[in-house]
């Protein structure tokens, strides 16, 4: 049942793509291409529904030998658990929604088919991504959510920016991906193996008390593994430093933005860290825990001073993004995956309500778009390889061109408030605040509970990055729906988006809300899982910094109160797990506070700012100029990519080019001057060739030789004569000397 | 018999395209395709028909040739032969296709000279003579050399020449390696070419063949000789130079199987012979012992840097090959099953995706008459169906999941990595570098605004859309389910590895 | 009168002939410089057939004999040659035949 | 040694008579033909030179297998070897014959003396190959050259031929005066002229230290001038290319294939019977001697081939490299193993038939494209696969094959000898010799290239008659075929010296 | 060694082949040079005298001076409108030559000296038998008949050869 549950999630999708492909060859499309992928992905949301009821306390993979190789076996199949239910849920819930939005969205697009198909494709990748039961399946989801997010964000190629965005977005996230495919081989040249669950799995192995006992470097090396596995989190999750192709990623059409680059593909960084959730050693989830709070608080001041209404939002993904992992390198993977769950869904709801406000200004965008074919000489960009960060914002996305909105788009606006106020910590009746109190307080717990100045300073930078979301969240909510039309032209054009977006803006309005949440993952259905994990006693013997608590593992999921998860670890545990539990609920209940406090202030600022006008942005910009610069260059990452890395690259590509043309036949020519002068009798000819076989030089050598003989043959006989006797005298001469 | 049928069928149609007027071009191309197809169909029933199970030689004959030297026609297939047979006997029909129409001059001659590359390609896979496989081997030198050198580019003569000269430099050296080992196989009366038989003495204790100091060197000549081939860093620069020149359907072939027959030979002779001398090439101790390992890197990160700093289509195609064959050459030396599996399926896939790589330069070609990449742009809106097909094989050759290349390389890496981690690690740079000059060639072809000088171009015609299908299929299944490849070498893998005596190494 | 002495005289005849045909500028003393050498050969040939061979033994003085023969045959076909060439190039110096070379 | 006497040697002498018989014929009817129609009196020849054949096969059967006989007092020999050689050098005169047929160059009136001297220089080589007694080895020697002489300068109309016969004769007295001069030091030395004798009393002589090695050497070496004047070796090659470049095009043919093969046939025997003994040979290095001999050789007459326009010049070149080849198994006679000698000299026989095939195809074709392209440049052959497709076809077959790439002949021969050359423990030899095959490519290369990579000005294409085809297909189809076929290299085996 | 008469002559005609061998080699003059040669070839007769070869000695004289050397002459003569030749003979040749020469022959002095074979072997004045009759028993009779048939062969190839090459008719 499982089996088929899964196989009907993934092969829908993929049919929607594959009779799409097949027909393409054909010079031919689906008429409704749109309803196909649509109706493809209801399919699976519901399947996914019903495999809530399939998930068993002990899962075990349902695994077929892909490449078998005498001993050593690669098998793919699926691995079904709670958390993997959930994520399936989240992905056809959302991409669903996105399908029927986009029907609206993309309407009139001439390749209206070709968007669907590329929608499904990406449905069937994550999903497979997400079922996956070991490394190899999770790296070919990885790899292929990774394609089709290229080809989304490079939907309106004849764009220069999208153009160059995708193959940022893909190159980017490749270098990650290296990172992750080094920790694989890593990981399989210890293991022999790449799954990760089944007696003879990953996770199987390491929890074996044995495993660390029998080999001493185990723990080293599997702490470079996991923060490598954990570089491919970064480049598709865009974390710091990787992060620089999501914002620009914003090129694509927005229900891609908010499908992949929001909701699920970011997100699947997340998802993998916290599979991998087993194998993260105390130094590695330091790692991942810093990465995650750098980013946080970075992508959070950048987006203070953005604009464009979606880079906003891209840089709010990337900051949030950064506190899951945050959440899972401090330990408290629950949190990370319940916060990805409720970001999931309210920041899919707040790229689409942007993309029904842009679409609001459609007419505007065709027409600005001709302008820009015709307008602008059509040139390549040959020096850059990373090159899209320059491009200018589009009007219809300016939010400096909008304002009183609300009462244009009001259904737009509303369902965009819910989400604001769920992201920005709004508490109790917004999934956000739980979800993010959640996280909070497991770092101040996690820091409290060791003592542990790392996490206090991670957790201050949490808290500071969620004040500050609070602040530019409202910020954009001010700018494009409250005061007045800044651009009175594209003002009289807006209008209210058709139902077919506006019905997905509603559903995911109200999945913002927590209650919801309960009514699905209610207890009796949620089976916890049941992570593994290195044993513990190990951990201690290397000392009170590495040591990791396992009050995190068999914790509850969502809807599931931190008491009652709690309650069963002190059933399971001793004494010191008591400890930690009360450490944990004092520090969930002072996180709780002061995360209400800094929103409150976020959002008062934003008021201040941005309603009530009582300061002026521009002014505060001028007195931290420095700092404005700073965040509004992005902290120059991609000035730092594309004068270094890049320049590197492409000057070390061209330096190899000229190697091959000069420099391998510079040596050749140089050692054949060299041989020719130590054996001119020989005439330089032997040892060229062994050398190399550069054909030019090494002809022009033996031509050289050649019209050397030539010159002995003067044409005089006694000239031959001479070499003749003179030769007979050498031959004497010489062999009588040996 | 069947085997040798499927070998000698396209020397046949050789002999029949020869016999037929020089005029009646149709005829030829359609006689031609006959003749291509059958050794596929063929190939096709040896596939299937293969025993999977056993890693012994099938479909052996043997019957005595030159008696005075003990030389056999001794051939017979096991698992990675009948994988790369079928590869070339697929590519047949396909170049065949490809072909239909831009060979403007010598139709007649140039299928013929293709009937007999395609035999010597077949026989040099088939053959377990060591004299007959030189002999194979060296039977796609002349007319490669005409085909490069007649039908080619603009600079067609030097490319023909320097290909021959590379080539022939490299089997020169074989040749001494291959009559040191005939040499040493026994005394005189009881020498032999037999290469099973060979193998089984190079294994034997105590003798001539099994000397580690004889076999590093035979090695070394042999390894040459294929590192040519292949071709191997410092050895590679006929390559370019021979498929920018080349028409398409050779280049496809060049790339296809040419270059597979240098590998083939490194695992047929190198590795399944000179167990010691392999051992001294990559035990990991020491520069020697991390030769080979580190030729593949170089051949990765070269190859690939190279790549990205072209702007002719077809020569960044050509040293991506280059860069792909590094993955071959670092499986290899890691010399346990993951790693071997890897790089032979990384042959394969590699010939299917290198075919479909300059088959579309080549369909580009045709239409444009130029390959300057900065010359083209925004074809995606004009040519859809072939900006699908060539994402597709841009997207496998970069090693994306769920396409054939990828299963290759991962394989090759892993099984490198358990015993040259530095080089491996560094190895990766290539699938960055891969993925970089692919998709900037894909942006500047194919994305942003279309260059008016193009707006005419046309779509991808039928027959075109058909040599690449069969390719793109095989891709796609062998990403989706590679195992349908490996199970038929896995046998031979697990056997050659054993003859190598290694374990699967860990950390 | 030892075998040496004969052999000294033969080996003198034979530079000096060698030493003819490597430096006269004219054909025909080419031809006399060969002949020396033929000389000094059929020379040795008698000398050793006086002294090493039995006195019976005259086979060296009958290869002497063929040496003339071939001398005379030789020289014929020389001089003739050198007819030929004073035909066409109007001159028998040697370097001046150098038509063909390279 | 039993010796048969001059009469009874008569009945095994009658190749050799033929031959004369029908030289005297030929310029007979030359006389009585009317208006000198050449095409009779080079039919004649061929009917003389097949009698001769029958002739060989006859006292060859007659001989009885593995049996050879010593005639006339012992000055030659009839063994399997001599067949062999005979055949092949008959075969040589028979094409030779053909090719001049169709050769514009020769004046037809002068014909019938043509081929009377082309019998006769047949004659002359027979004996080469047969000689195994000092005073038949100089007087075979200086018949062939002589003719030689005269065949090169044949053209009396072109100064080009009458310069080829002047150096060609000014170098051959020299090397002949310094070769009759090694052999009397020998005969100084042992006292016998026979070989077999000479075999057997040098060791003997050398081990009581009657003679030093320093005379040896240079007997050696003098006899070697006169040898390898004949094969062409460096450093006594250097008459070849300018003969080879003036003499008419058939005759350079034949001195190609013929006078080389006899100058082997006449290195072989001497080297083999006369100082068969290691202990001789390794007295004065003789194999390290031959090998570098052997290495120059080749090396020299490949690069000297690279600048060559000159089809028939570079043929020239390319075929003093393939001396060179040959004679590598000329360098194991100094082994001490009597089965590499063996094999040695078995490669070189196998290497002549092939090269016999090849390079007489390639000359042909040269032949062939100065009739109808008026040119022996390389320019001339520009455009040929489309001009005569099918001769273009046998000469890029005839330039593979001398290329050494496997399937044609060209290459098996090679395998044969770098075989034999490795068994010897010549590795470097055998390298020198591969990497000198390679350079080879380059200057054959360029011809394939004019005629298939380049076209002509003038596309008019070339007629060729029947017959010629016909001939042309006696070469091609022993190149494609020898090396695939084991008789041959058992042939080669059997015809080895004892 | 005692000096007798027979040993003065001796070494006179020794001085005289030699002496005027070198003037074959040194004088300007070809028709001069053609004189000396013959006179070095009756003195290699007069060796050939006291090696006991009588029937050699006389071939020697009438061959080489009556055939060849009159052939030469006539050579010169056709071949040259003045007797003197008066050419400027390079320095180096002259030097590279004269080395080569001189080190063929220390190389065979070298040899004839260090032989013992050849050492020691004086005439020991064994009474003078006529060799005539039995060279042409040899010839003719045994050993040497087959190289005396060659010989004609050769001689006759040598006789067409000659006429048809100095042969003038043939340019048309």
């Amino acid at each position: 049942m499982v089996v088929s549950l899964i196989s009907i999630i993934l092969l829908c999708p993929l049919a929607a793509f594959a009779i799409f492909a097949l027909l393409g060859l054909a010079k031919r499309n689906f008429p409704r291409q749109d309803y196909l992928s649509t109706a493809a992905m209801l399919v699976a949301l519901v399947c996914s529904f019903l495999l809530l009821w399939e998930v068993v306390p002990k899962p075990e993979p349902h695994t077929v030998d892909w490449i078998s190789l005498g001993k050593i076996t690669f098998s793919m199949g699926f691995y079904l658990d709670s958390v993997t239910v959930i994520m399936l849920i989240v992905v056809t819930l959302v991409s669903s929604l996105v399908h029927i939005f986009s029907i609206g969205y993309m309407h009139g697009d001439p390749r209206y088919p070709r968007f669907f198909a590329y929608l499904s494709l990406f449905s069937f990748s994550m999903l497979f991504l997400v079922v996956s039961d070991n490394l190899l399946g999770i790296y070919i989801g990885w790899e292929l959510v990774g394609l089709c997010s290229y080809l989304l964000i490079g939907f309106w190629f004849e764009k220069d920016s999208a153009a160059n965005a995708c193959k940022k977005a893909f190159l980017t996230t490749r270098v990650g991906d290296v990172g992750m495919f080094i920790g694989m081989m890593m990981l399989f040249a210890r293991f022999d193996t790449l799954s990760l669950y089944g007696d003879n799995g990953i996770f199987t192995r390491i929890t074996n008390p044995e495993y660390l006992t029998a080999d001493a470097s185990g723990i080293f090396w599997l702490s470079i593994a996991g923060v490598l596995i954990f570089c491919g989190a970064v480049g598709k999750s865009a974390q710091v430093p990787l992060h620089t192709w999501l914002p620009d990623a914003m090129e694509g059409p927005t229900p891609v933005s908010a499908l992949i680059h929001a909701a699920t593909m970011v997100a699947a960084g997340v998802y993998l860290t916290a599979r991998m959730f087993p194998i993260l050693t105390p130094s590695s989830s330091l790692v991942i825990a810093y990465v995650g709070g750098i980013t946080a608080l970075v992508a959070a001041t950048i987006a203070i001073v953005r604009f464009d209404i979606k880079r906003v939002l891209a840089y709010s993904t990337v900051s949030q993004l950064g506190y899951m992992m945050l959440a899972i390198g401090a330990g408290s993977y629950v949190a990370g995956l319940f916060h990805l769950t409720t970001h999931a869904f309210f920041k899919a709801l707040l790229f689409l309500g942007s993309g029904s406000v842009i679409h609001a200004f459609h007419a505007m965008h065709a027409h600005h778009d001709e302008e820009h074919a015709n307008g602008e000489e059509h040139k390549h960009d040959d020096h850059s390889l990373v090159h899209a960060h320059g491009s200018e914002i589009p009007s219809d996305q300016d939010m400096r061109n909008m304002g009183g909105l609300r009462r244009k788009m009001p259904w737009t606006f509303g369902t965009m408030l819910v989400a604001t106020l769920s992201i920005s910590g709004v508490p109790f009746i917004f999934s956000g605040f739980w979800s993010k109190d959640k996280i909070l307080g497991g770092v101040l717990g996690r820091a409290m509970e060791w003592n542990s100045v790392h996490h206090y300073v991670l957790f201050g930078m949490a808290l500071l990055a969620a004040g500050i979301t609070a602040f530019y969240m409202f910020r954009l909510i001010f700018m494009t729906f409250f005061g007045e039309p800044r651009n009175q032209e594209m003002h009289d054009m807006a209008h209210e988006s058709p139902w077919v977006m506006v019905v997905p803006l509603l559903v995911l309005a109200i999945l913002s809300f927590p209650v919801v949440n309960k009514w699905w993952f209610n207890k009796d259905n949620i089976i916890r899982p049941e992570q593994p994990h290195i044993h513990a006693p190990q951990h201690a013997q290397l000392g009170p910094d590495t040591k990791i608590d396992g009050a995190n593992f068999g914790i509850a999921f969502f809807g599931i109160s931190e008491t009652e998860a709690a309650e069963e670890e002190g059933e399971k545990n001793t004494k010191k797990a008591d400890d930690a539990y009360y450490i944990h609920k004092l520090a969930h209940n002072i996180a709780m506070v002061l995360s209400i406090v800094v929103a409150g202030v976020g959002i008062l600022l934003s008021w201040l700012f941005y309603h009530r006008r009582r300061f002026s942005a521009e002014s505060v910009a001028t007195t931290f100029r420095p700092a404005y610069n700073l965040f509004w260059n992005k902290y120059y990452f991609d000035e730092f990519y594309d004068g270094v890395l890049v320049a590197l690259t492409v000057w070390k590509s061209r330096l190899f080019a000229k190697f091959d043309l000069s420099a391998i036949d510079g040596i050749v020519n140089g050692v054949a001057t060299i041989t020719r002068q130590v054996f001119a009798a020989f005439i330089g000819f032997f040892d060229n060739r062994v050398v190399d076989g550069i054909v030019n030089r090494v002809a022009e050598v033996t031509w050289a030789a050649g019209g050397r003989i030539r010159r002995i043959q003067t044409g005089a006989i006694q000239t031959y004569l001479f070499v003749v006797l003179g030769g007979i005298v050498l031959i004497i001469l010489i062999f009588r000397a040996l | 018999m069947l085997l040798s049928l499927m070998i000698f069928v396209p020397l046949l149609g050789m002999i029949v395209v020869l016999l037929l007027p020089r005029e009646s071009e149709e005829l030829i191309k359609r006689v031609t395709l006959l003749f291509t197809l059958i050794p596929l169909v063929l190939a096709v029933v040896l596939f299937i028909s293969y025993d999977r199970s056993t890693a012994g030689t099938q479909y052996f004959v043997s019957v005595p040739w030159i008696e005075t030297f003990n030389i056999n026609y001794h051939i017979g297939i096991d698992g990675l032969s009948v994988t790369l047979i079928l590869l070339t006997a697929l590519l047949g029909p396909i170049c065949v296709l490809a072909s239909w129409r831009n060979i403007e001059k010598g139709i007649k001659a140039y299928m013929a000279l293709f009937l007999l590359l395609e035999t010597g390609m077949l026989g040099f896979f088939a053959a377990l003579d060591l004299f007959l496989f030189f002999v194979f081997f060296e039977l796609t030198l002349l007319p490669m050399y005409f085909l490069i050198g007649v039908w080619g580019g603009p600079r067609r003569e030097y490319a023909a020449i320097k290909f021959f000269l590379y080539t022939l430099f490299g089997s020169v050296l074989m040749l001494v390696a291959m009559i040191a080992v005939y040499l040493n196989s026994g005394v005189p009366g009881e020498r032999t070419f037999d290469i099973p038989t060979l193998i089984t003495l190079a294994g034997t204790e105590g003798h001539a063949l099994a000397d580690p100091g004889f076999q590093i060197w035979v090695f070394l000549g042999f390894f040459i000789g294929f590192a040519v081939k292949v071709p191997i860093f410092p050895f590679h620069t006929w390559l370019p130079d021979a498929h920018v020149e080349a028409p398409t359907a050779i280049s496809v072939i060049l790339a296809g199987v040419l270059l597979k027959m240098g590998t083939y030979g490194l695992v047929r002779i190198n590795m399944a012979m000179f167990p010691e001398g392999i051992d001294f090439f990559t035990n990991g101790v020491g520069f020697w012992g991390n030769s080979l390992a580190l030729l593949g890197f170089i051949n990765i990160v070269y190859g690939s840097f190279c790549a990205l700093a072209q702007t002719d289509f077809k020569k960044l195609v050509a040293y991506s090959s280059i860069g792909h064959m590094g993955f071959v050459i670092l499986g290899l030396a890691a010399r346990n099953e993951t790693g071997v599996t890897g790089a032979i399926l990384q042959m394969f896939n590699h010939g299917v995706i290198s075919a479909m790589l300059f088959l579309l330069v080549g369909v580009l070609y045709d239409r444009a008459h130029h390959r300057e990449i900065n010359g083209f742009g925004g074809l995606g809106n004009r040519m859809p169906i072939y900006t699908g097909i060539t994402t597709l094989a841009f997207m496998a050759s970069l090693g994306l999941p769920g396409l054939s290349g990828f299963v290759g390389e991962a394989l090759s890496l892993l099984g490198a990595f358990a015993k040259f981690q530095v080089l491996t690690i560094l190895s990766t740079i290539g699938i960055v570098v891969g993925a970089a000059y692919f998709l900037w060639t894909l942006q500047r072809v194919f994305l942003g605004q279309l260059n008016p000088k193009y707006e005419d171009l046309p779509e991808i015609n039928g027959r075109e859309i058909l040599t690449l299908v069969p390719l793109g299929v095989l891709t796609i299944v062998l990403g989706i389910w590679p195992h349908f490849a490996i199970e038929m070498f896995s046998e031979s893998v697990t056997k050659l590895t054993e003859i190598m005596g290694t374990l699967q190494a860990s950390l | 009168m030892s075998l040496q002495h004969y052999l000294v005289i033969s080996a003198i005849l034979f530079s000096l002939g060698i030493f003819a045909v490597l430096t006269r500028k004219n054909a025909i003393s080419i031809l006399m410089g060969i002949e020396l050498i033929l000389n000094s050969c059929n020379l040795n040939f008698v000398a050793f057939s006086r002294f090493v061979t039995p006195p019976e033994n005259i086979d060296g003085q009958i290869i002497a004999i063929f040496g003339i023969v071939l001398a005379a045959a030789e020289a014929a076909v020389f001089l003739a040659i050198i007819l030929a060439i004073y035909r066409e190039f109007g001159s028998i110096r040697p370097d001046e035949v150098d038509t063909l070379k390279g | 040694m039993d010796y048969l006497e001059n009469i009874e040697s008569l009945a095994y002498f009658s190749p050799e008579i033929v031959l004369v018989v029908f030289a005297a014929a030929v310029i007979i009817l030359d006389l009585l033909v009317k208006n000198r129609e050449s095409e009779k009196v080079a039919y004649l020849s061929l009917v003389g030179l097949g009698c001769a054949l029958v002739a060989i096969i006859v006292t060859h059967s007659s001989l009885g297998t593995d049996e050879s006989k010593n005639l006339f007092w012992g000055m030659i020999r009839l063994d399997g070897f001599a067949v062999f050689f005979k055949v092949l050098l008959l075969l040589a005169t028979a094409a030779t014959i053909l090719f001049s047929l169709r050769s514009e160059e020769l004046d037809a009136r002068l014909k019938g003396e043509y081929y009377a001297l082309l019998l006769a220089v047949t004659f002359g080589m027979f004996l080469m190959a047969s000689s195994t007694n000092l005073l038949m080895i100089f007087i075979s020697l200086e018949t062939v050259s002589l003719t030689s002489y005269i065949l090169a300068g044949f053209l009396t109309h072109s100064p080009r031929s009458s310069e080829a016969a002047f150096k060609y004769i000014t170098y051959g007295a020299v090397a002949s005066g310094t070769m009759l001069f090694g052999l009397s030091l020998i005969y100084g030395m042992t006292g016998t002229g026979d070989l077999a004798a000479i075999g057997q009393q040098l060791p003997i002589v050398l081990a009581e230290g009657q003679v030093t090695t320093l005379g040896i050497l240079i007997a050696i070496t003098f006899i070697l001038a006169g040898i390898g004047y004949k094969i062409a070796s460096v450093p006594f090659h250097m008459w070849s290319p300018d003969v080879y470049e003036g003499a008419p095009i058939p005759i350079t043919a034949f001195l190609s294939v013929a006078s080389k093969a006899a100058g082997f046939a006449l290195f072989l025997r001497f080297f083999f019977s006369g100082f068969g003994n290691s202990e001789v040979m390794q007295s004065i290095d003789l194999g390290l001697l031959l090998a570098i001999v052997s290495a120059l050789t080749m090396t020299i007459g490949n690069l000297a081939a690279l600048p060559q326009r000159n089809v028939k010049r570079l043929l020239a070149y390319s075929s003093i490299a393939h001396g060179g080849y040959l004679l590598m198994g000329g360098v194991l006679l100094a082994n001490s193993d009597p089965d590499i000698v063996n094999k040695g000299i078995s490669a070189i026989i196998f290497y002549l038939v092939v090269y016999f095939f090849m390079n007489l195809g390639a000359f042909y074709v040269v032949v062939l494209i100065a009739n109808e392209a008026g040119s022996e440049m390389i320019e001339g052959y520009r455009g040929l696969s489309s001009r005569a497709p099918l001769v273009a076809g046998a000469m890029a077959i005839f330039l593979a094959s001398l290329i050494g790439i496997p399937i044609f002949a060209g290459f098996f021969g090679k395998w044969v000898l770098f075989t034999a050359v490795i068994e010897g423990n010549l590795y470097w030899l055998a390298f020198v010799g591969l990497l000198n095959s390679v350079v080879s490519l380059y200057y054959y290369a360029r011809i394939l290239k004019a005629m298939y990579f380049e076209s002509a000005e003038d596309t008019e294409s070339f007629s060729f008659s029947k017959g010629t085809f016909a001939l042309l297909s006696v070469f091609v189809v022993p190149t494609l075929l020898i090396g695939l076929l084991n008789i041959f290299y058992s042939l080669s085996e059997k015809f080895t010296l004892q | 060694m005692d000096f007798t008469l027979k040993t003065f002559i001796f070494y006179g005609f020794a001085l005289l082949t030699i002496a005027s061998a070198l003037a074959v080699v040194t004088v300007r003059n070809i028709v001069h040079a053609a004189f000396a040669l013959m006179v070095t070839l009756f003195g290699v007769a007069g060796l050939y005298v006291f090696l006991q070869a009588d029937f050699l000695a006389a071939t020697q004289v009438i061959v080489y001076v009556g055939g060849i050397l009159v052939l030469i002459l006539f050579g010169v003569m056709m071949t040259s409108g003045r007797l003197e030749m008066r050419i400027h003979i390079e320095r180096g040749q002259l030097l590279l030559g004269g080395g080569i020469s001189l080190a063929l022959l220390m190389l065979l002095l070298t040899v004839i000296a260090n032989t013992p074979k050849w050492e020691n072997l004086t005439d020991d004045g064994t009474a003078f038998a006529p060799t005539t009759k039995r060279i042409g028993e040899l010839i003719l009779k045994e050993h040497f008949l087959l190289p005396f048939e060659v010989a004609s062969v050769l001689l006759l190839v040598a006789l067409i050869g000659a006429a048809l090459i100095s042969r003038k008719e043939v340019r048309e």
